[in-house]
């Protein structure tokens, strides 16, 4: 770089000044967020069209979930969410340190999560509530909603978890980063990016809980 | 342009919205806990649904303009947010339609509307022999 | 000028009249097509000649278009295209709602035929036969994949679908035998799904669905009848072959109705692919079952005992022939009792 | 409108070439040669330069199944294979040159080399993500075709349910490699769309891109819009046929519309991920060769945009005789028809550059003229197969695939070889021979109407596609088609055959061998590592031929090619 100013050392050699870089970053991370959704969206658009054939079936289905894990879910996510949002407000102050703990929390949190899910799963399975072939609950009676109910749920969910897992790894590599004293002031970017992937996985939460445990 | 973008960006992050945040969630578990009584509360058909998806749009909306600071930021990243929502909308609505305005003998049988099953035998895995 | 610019395109015969309207759209849209494309591409020719390049280092000039001329690109094919719809729409729509009094005739696509079944009267195998001048109504459904009938003269296609019924109309107007493919892809088979539509003057298909309703008769009161006491049409082969089948006895093993029984059912037989006992496979040609009655533990048929005598020395050659023509007969229209394939076929609401 | 000083426009002029034109420091030497250096380059011509050599092999394979399946279309019967191959070979000619040649081909190929050059950036915004979905391809490749290789697959690219959750083939491997595929294809959107929002050089607002970079920006918005969904479609067709509890299965309540819907949700935007890359080439073909200006810079700019918005609008026109209500047939039919408006005011405006410009009938030249026939005639056959009750005839028929190839191969091939031709002297240094070049170029041109136009009348008769044997009444109109594509493959064997040696053995092009007044030609060829020694300054659009204009020096300083 020919530039009068030294470099900052984040700064990628194709990028003219920091803030461009980070401009970029942040619109690439939003572009991404846009594809997760409509990855979601197949999904989602599956779920409307068969809600809408078996109504009668999907109302029944969600009514042998467990209401209060969904519940519990959805407020431990919310509340992970918060201190996600609040960790990043640390880090622009250049407070690594209480970065990494409030994204332990938030870590903690999808922990809790997902051993509600892994134990509303085991319900399931001996329900026989399961997708597709597998399927042998008998409460809905015979018709064919149910299945693909439990497919469905299971794809969501599934899916959604999966997204939590990465969420949560997201946040340890990066909170681990921010104790080490990584980011500055000027430079937090990736702090930034990592809890929008949270809050995202928070979004398709706050949907997926009305539709699967309310509907 | 770009640069002014990404200036005011960063320098809006630099405020704190530790405040904003607190109340934030507090909505959030308001609303959570409003979605889940109101789910309780018998209404007809097609209300209960479109109640629960108006209240998660509001909850969704908050974390997406606060959490997310779309709020804040300006241009690309809000049009990028709303274009993949328009293209849920009309992945789902047109699906949708199609089904609520099908022949109704098209739609599976055992469904809303539909008449009892027609005979049908699933194909045997892998079995493409001529079965004539 | 129809048939002149029918015969231009290639397109096939026309059937009904609803073919007609669209084969008229058909033209018209080609035609502006052609006359698109030749167009740009004079334009093109034109400007190459008109400003072909003097010098490596030409200058030209900015050229700003005017809104006039963008106004023009963006009207005039949007307007050309939305008369294309505006034609082509209500077309769609006629085809896509029968009318009130059609008759019903339930399709089945499976790999690889087509059934045919009229409500109360008879089914048939891969051949459809309708009346002229009077609309059909067609329920079509899977039992396996997706298939699409298509009916090339008809303008009409409506793909099958596993496990629920679509529909589709149609009112022929000119006597005569047509094509009928499979058009959605369905595998090994699929380019030998093939059908033929027959359609008949209307009162030679009355006459055609009451003989087919009396023979099922028949063939119900077949057992308790006695060969002897049936008059039999001299010269036609399948009626031989029928009777041969009665005295000989054929029908104590073979059944004519699809059910399986000690040997395997007559109905389909023909071209059909048997899987044997030493796990080839082979086609039931002339040949196979003419030497399936003269040696019939040569070419045993997987899942069957070796129970059948060799009929060598029984039957003459003529009645050989009958008894296949007679099997082959079997192939296009199955005779059954009971009601056809469709449950609740009239409670099906019409839109 | 006023040139730039010189210097300030072009840094580049710095570079020293040697007499002839060619830069010695190039990207291609830089920074070392070894395969090392390649594999692990985060250099974007050089991704852009291995993923053309990957959608060419990719070009050559699908093509030789073309030419399998043409050959066994010769007669009505049984020729030189079974129906199960005959219906893998279809499969693996429709996946190879959909998924590894047609939605690369252009954007990942081309758009990499060129879009940040004509940015004047020095590189894409994501090097190392641009890197990474370049070996997601070559995954999604390899997956695809072991599967392909071991087992087959005879379900067409379209993977109809439930025929694709029974067939015995093997699917799922073909269903995974395609939506690996799908991440790269959705990396290298996000990337293009970062760098031309944030890597623009000083000057370079909007209304000044190259409608290059226009058209592969709508082809990046169409790939991460849209590849999500068909990507999740594809692994519930997997699943489903893997472990049987997917969605659409008919024996549980699913409805395999559903699949037609999610399927073509991507599948008609991903035509135009196909096409609208090669429109992006042809309004720079069509500048450069007639030395004007483009008429109506934003309405094909905007029509881009039109045209990768409105494209959403309109996948259920495949499904008018899919058992897809009435309602639903009308309102896709009748947006289909806004989407051919889009196409249509390009055509016009490429037409009516020409006017008063300075034409040279060079070999891109003569693929432009190709391209706009094919595209006329395949586009507006396309609308007329939105005409819902001409569809209803046509669907499924050989219509539509002469109708698709007209788009795919007509426009895109073309598009694609345009670029070639074109940018060839600008990626290689190296000059190609005009004569062959326009030989090949007739060739192909006529093998391919030849091919195409006997399979329109076949659909019109009412040739259903995908037929492994046929009614003697198609036999005539089958055997011109063979012999046409006998033509085309034949042309593009010259064309690869004089590529290769010009590679190798041809003539140093120089910086500017057709002096093209494109943002591209103003850096060396081939061009240095980092594009520019320092941004350069725009203070015009591209494409102005009215004055002198520095950054763009006088034919003399890079005259005809010379050998060396």
């Amino acid at each position: 770089m020919s530039d009068a100013t030294v470099a900052p050392p984040q700064l990628a050699h194709h990028f003219e000044s920091l803030e461009k870089q980070q401009h970029a970053a942040r619109l690439g991370m939003w572009l991404f967020l846009a594809t997760e959704v409509l990855l979601f969206t197949a999904l989602f658009a599956g779920y409307g069209v068969y809600r809408y054939l078996y109504s009668d079936t999907f109302q029944q289905a969600s009514r042998h979930l467990h209401t209060w894990i969904g519940l519990t879910n959805t407020l431990i996510l919310i509340v992970s969410s918060f201190t996600v949002a609040a960790g990043l407000d640390q880090a622009a102050k250049g407070k690594g340190r209480s970065t990494f703990l409030l994204f332990m929390f938030s870590v903690l949190c999808g922990v809790v999560f997902m051993c509600f899910k892994a134990y509303e799963y085991t319900h399931h399975f001996h329900e026989g509530m399961l997708p597709g072939r597998y399927y042998t609950f008998e409460a809905l009676g015979s018709g064919p909603g149910g299945a693909i109910f439990f497919s469905l749920y299971y794809l969501i969910t599934g899916l959604h978890a999966f997204h939590v897992m990465l969420g949560m790894t997201v946040l340890t590599v990066i909170g681990l980063r921010a104790r080490a004293g990584r980011y500055t002031t000027e430079y937090f970017v990736p702090v930034e990016l990592a809890g929008l992937y949270w809050h995202l996985v928070d979004l398709i939460w706050i949907f997926v809980f009305p539709l699967i445990y309310l509907a | 342009m770009a640069v002014s973008e990404s200036h005011a960006e960063s320098e809006k992050l630099h405020h704190s919205h530790l405040g904003r945040y607190v109340a934030v969630l507090a909505a959030l578990v308001v609303l959570t806990v409003t979605t889940y009584l109101a789910a309780k509360v018998h209404l007809p058909a097609p209300w209960n649904v479109l109640v629960a998806l108006a209240i998660a749009t509001a909850k969704g909306s908050l974390v997406a303009l606060f959490f997310m600071h779309l709020w804040d930021q300006e241009g690309a990243n809000r049009l990028v947010f709303l274009t993949s929502l328009v293209f849920v909308a009309l992945l789902v609505g047109l699906t949708l339609a199609d089904n609520a305005t099908r022949f109704p003998l098209a739609n599976p049988p055992g469904s809303t509307g539909a008449l009892p099953a027609p005979e049908y035998v699933p194909p045997p895995q892998g079995g493409a022999t001529y079965q004539r | 000028m129809n048939e002149l610019l029918r015969r231009l395109l290639f397109l096939p015969e026309q059937a009904s009249e609803y073919a007609r309207q669209v084969d008229a759209l058909h033209y018209f849209v080609i035609v502006t097509t052609m006359v698109a494309a030749a167009g740009v591409f004079l334009a093109v020719v034109y400007f190459f000649v008109r400003y072909r390049r003097r010098g490596i280092d030409d200058r030209t000039p900015f050229v700003h278009p005017g809104f006039i001329h963008e106004a023009l690109f963006v009207v005039v094919p949007l307007a050309l295209f939305l008369l294309w719809f505006a034609i082509g729409f209500p077309q769609f729509v006629r085809l896509s709602l029968p009318p009130a009094d059609a008759m019903d005739v339930y399709v089945q696509g499976k790999k690889w035929m087509w059934k045919f079944a009229y409500p109360g009267g008879p089914s048939s195998i891969d051949t459809l036969r309708v009346p002229a001048n009077r609309p059909v109504r067609l329920l079509i459904t899977s039992r396996d994949v997706i298939h699409s009938l298509y009916v090339p003269a008809l303008r009409l296609k409506m793909d099958a679908l596993p496990g629920r019924y679509t529909q589709s109309w149609f009112e022929a107007d000119r006597p005569g035998r047509y094509e009928i493919f499979c058009a959605e892809y369905c595998g090994t088979g699929h380019s030998a799904m093939l059908g033929e539509l027959v359609v008949m003057p209307e009162a030679e298909f009355d006459r055609w669905v009451a003989e087919q309703r009396r023979s099922e008769l028949v063939a119900s009161a077949q057992d308790a009848a006695t060969p002897a006491d049936r008059v039999l049409p001299a010269g036609n082969l399948v009626e031989q072959g029928r009777r041969v089948a009665s005295e000989q006895g054929c029908m104590k093993c073979h059944s004519v109705d699809g059910s399986r029984h000690i040997g395997p059912t007559w109905v389909d037989l023909y071209q059909r692919r048997e899987k044997l006992k030493d796990g080839t496979t082979v086609v039931a040609d002339e040949a196979y079952l003419t030497k399936s009655m003269m040696d019939p533990a040569a070419q045993l048929v997987d899942g069957y005992q070796n129970v059948m005598p060799t009929y060598q020395g029984k039957l003459t050659p003529p009645e050989v022939a009958a008894l296949v023509e007679y099997i082959k007969s079997l192939r296009t229209q199955v005779v059954r009792s009971g009601p056809s394939e469709g449950p609740a076929y009239e409670s099906i609401p019409r839109r | 409108m006023n040139p730039s000083p010189a210097g300030e426009a072009s840094g580049s002029m710095h570079f020293v070439t040697d007499q002839n034109g060619y830069f010695a420091d190039n990207y291609l030497v830089k920074p070392a040669t070894g395969l090392r250096s390649w594999l692990y380059t985060l250099d974007h011509k050089r991704i852009g330069v291995m993923y053309l050599v990957g959608v060419s092999i990719a070009f050559a394979l699908g093509g030789f199944f073309a030419m399998l399946i043409r050959l066994e279309l010769l007669t009505p019967g049984p020729t030189v294979m079974d129906a199960m191959t005959y219906n893998r070979v279809f499969t693996l000619h429709g996946v190879v040159m959909i998924f590894l040649f047609m939605i690369p081909a252009i954007p990942s190929g081309f758009g990499n080399f060129f879009l940040p050059i004509m940015l004047g950036a020095k590189d894409v915004a994501f090097p190392r993500l641009n890197l990474l979905s370049w070996y997601l391809y070559l995954l999604g490749a390899a997956i695809a075709i072991y599967g392909m290789v071991y087992g087959g697959t005879d379900t067409g690219w379209t993977f109809y349910t439930p025929y694709s959750t029974t067939t015995a083939t093997k699917v799922v491997p073909v269903l995974l490699g395609a939506f690996v595929i799908g991440f790269s294809s959705i990396l290298t959107g996000l990337n293009f769309i970062v760098t031309t929002h944030t890597m623009r050089a000083p000057g370079l607002t909007w209304g000044r891109l190259p409608l290059f970079i226009w058209g592969i920006y709508a082809t990046s918005v169409i790939q991460i819009l849209a590849t999500p969904v068909v990507g999740m479609t594809l692994l519930l067709v997997a699943v489903e046929n893997a472990f049987g509890w997917g969605i659409f299965d008919p024996a549980r309540g699913g409805d395999p519309v559903l699949f037609q819907h999610f399927f073509w949700f991507y599948s008609h935007p991903a035509v135009y991920i196909m096409i609208l890359p090669a429109m992006a080439v042809i309004s720079e073909v069509v500048c450069a060769f007639s030395r004007k200006n483009i008429f109506g810079y934003k309405a094909v700019a905007y029509s881009s945009l039109g045209i990768a918005f409105v494209g959403f609008f309109t996948w259920g026109h495949h499904l008018f005789v899919s058992g897809q209500s009435v309602v639903d047939g009308g309102i896709f039919g009748v947006l289909t028809m806004f989407v051919g408006i889009f196409t249509a005011i390009k055509v016009f405006n490429w037409t009516a550059t020409l006017y008063k410009g300075s034409v040279a009938f060079t070999t891109p030249f003569a693929y432009f003229v190709g391209f706009l026939f094919f595209l006329v005639f395949g586009g507006m056959t396309g609308v007329a197969l939105a005409t819902l009750s001409l569809d209803v005839h046509w669907h499924d028929t050989y219509f539509v695939v002469a109708h698709f190839h007209f788009i795919m191969v007509g426009a895109t091939v073309m598009g694609f070889l345009a670029a070639l031709h074109y940018w060839l002297p600008k990626i290689t240094g190296r000059m190609y021979s005009e004569g062959w070049g326009l030989v090949a170029a007739v060739m192909i041109v006529l093998g391919f109407n030849f091919t195409f136009i006997p399979q329109f009348l076949l659909g019109n008769m009412g040739m259903p596609r995908r037929y492994y044997s046929y009614p003697e009444k198609f036999w005539a109109l089958n055997v011109a088609s063979t012999a046409g594509a006998s033509v085309l493959a034949l042309g593009l064997v010259i064309v690869l055959v004089y590529t290769l040696v010009a590679i190798r053995w041809g003539p140093i092009a120089g910086r500017n061998p057709w002096n093209s007044r494109g943002f591209e030609w103003m850096t060396p060829s081939p061009p240095p590592v980092e594009n520019f020694e320092k941004p350069p300054v725009f203070t015009h659009g591209p494409h102005e031929y009215t004055d002198e204009d520095p950054a763009f020096p006088a034919p003399h300083l890079a005259p005809e090619p010379k050998h060396v």
